[in-house]
């Protein structure tokens, strides 16, 4: 496995828990993004997610390093699923560890935040009666620190 | 030649997942301006463009052999 | 195993992430606490937990309780491990699920800090050149709500 | 009779894990002051008691047969 990866298969969060952990790590926070059978009362059959997979993999490497550079001391591995996820099937993993416990839960929410603005990821929701591609509409405008 | 990859809806609307293009010494926005002519309903909503996997500006130059990859919103976790 | 107990042996976080997981649960949070070697820069050499168990396993489940009736749509489990604990090991693990993420965290680190203020469990440090009882001076005066 | 259990620090004060006392009608407060009599230097430091598995206010009476926890500071997580 990688430390940041997109993958085909049913995802097992302990290896990304495991690989963050380290002897100064006091606290790891280990978030996991499910398929929701109900969203704004319209019930979901299943999702479909698709990604530009090479570009999809530096961008979580990129988050990792925003964090590992903002918070000190902190390691983080993340895992996206594509493919066809039925309901309960996990999407996303995320992984952080941190010496002290608040900043755990932190950085670890920055980095769903930061997959939804920056990683070329799009779901597609299937429904009873129909089907969508999801954006949230969370793009921002492009900032320096981004280009290549 | 370049490359132009397409993701998501952008694929339904274009029908490729990618297509080889003669386009090179020009920038982004034009590139965009070229194939939404081409491609009827690729202007709905914010595309982002990324060349070779890190987004692009506007005006950035794109060069022979490049892999370009049209970006609609992100809908990744 | 029981959502909310006390262990004397190695915690798997995956049975209370499991635990906790339904059909509208779009989140989940596993929070894991690990023994850590450097403490204030003093070195710990292991561990000792100890317990009252069944008053702790009683405010385990307040805790979740609480959350339960505070962030609607959630779901709790909590376990804490006694005994020896060597570096790394985790102590306590915490897995709350909700419809959306941002309560996920907040569910889980209110969770943590409640442990800290009312669950009757007490950790030793023993160190290369002594040992200590430690307190974490966050228990509060006693109100109206925990008196039985 | 009552049962007094000591944890922790207090275990090692005490020299304890739990004794059984003739006890019984009186406060919490009561309790404690004849146990800090009995055991020196269990009064350094915030002490909590529980009845029962549940937490007591100083002016609890305790009643024949009841369980009672000393409480150290806890640091449990």
């Amino acid at each position: 496995m990688k430390l940041f990866e997109i993958v085909e298969t049913v995802i097992d969060p302990e290896p990304y828990r495991k690989a963050v952990l380290h002897a100064s790590a006091g606290a790891v926070t280990v978030f996991t993004g499910h398929v929701r059978e109900w969203t704004k009362g319209i019930r979901t059959i299943y999702l479909a997610y698709e990604a530009y997979i090479p570009m999809a993999e530096k961008k979580l490497a990129q988050i990792g390093k925003e964090i590992e550079e903002q918070w000190p001391n902190t390691k983080v591995a993340i895992a996206h699923r594509i493919g066809k996820l039925e309901i309960s099937d996990i999407a996303v993993v995320i992984a952080v560890s941190s010496p002290h416990r608040k900043v755990a839960y932190e950085a670890n929410e920055y980095a769903i935040e930061r997959i939804k603005e920056i990683v070329p990821i799009w779901k597609k929701e299937i429904w009873e009666n129909g089907q969508e591609w999801i954006g949230e509409q969370k793009q921002k405008p492009i900032v320096e620190g981004e280009l290549k | 030649m370049i490359t132009v990859l397409y993701f998501a809806g952008l694929k339904e609307k274009t029908g490729l997942d990618k297509e080889q293009l003669i386009f090179s010494g020009k920038t982004v926005k034009q590139l965009l301006e070229e194939l939404q002519r081409k491609y009827e309903g690729l202007s709905d909503g914010i595309i982002q463009v990324a060349i070779n996997e890190e987004y692009a500006l506007p005006e950035d130059i794109i060069e022979e052999k490049d892999i370009i990859a049209l970006i609609p919103p992100v809908s990744g976790g």
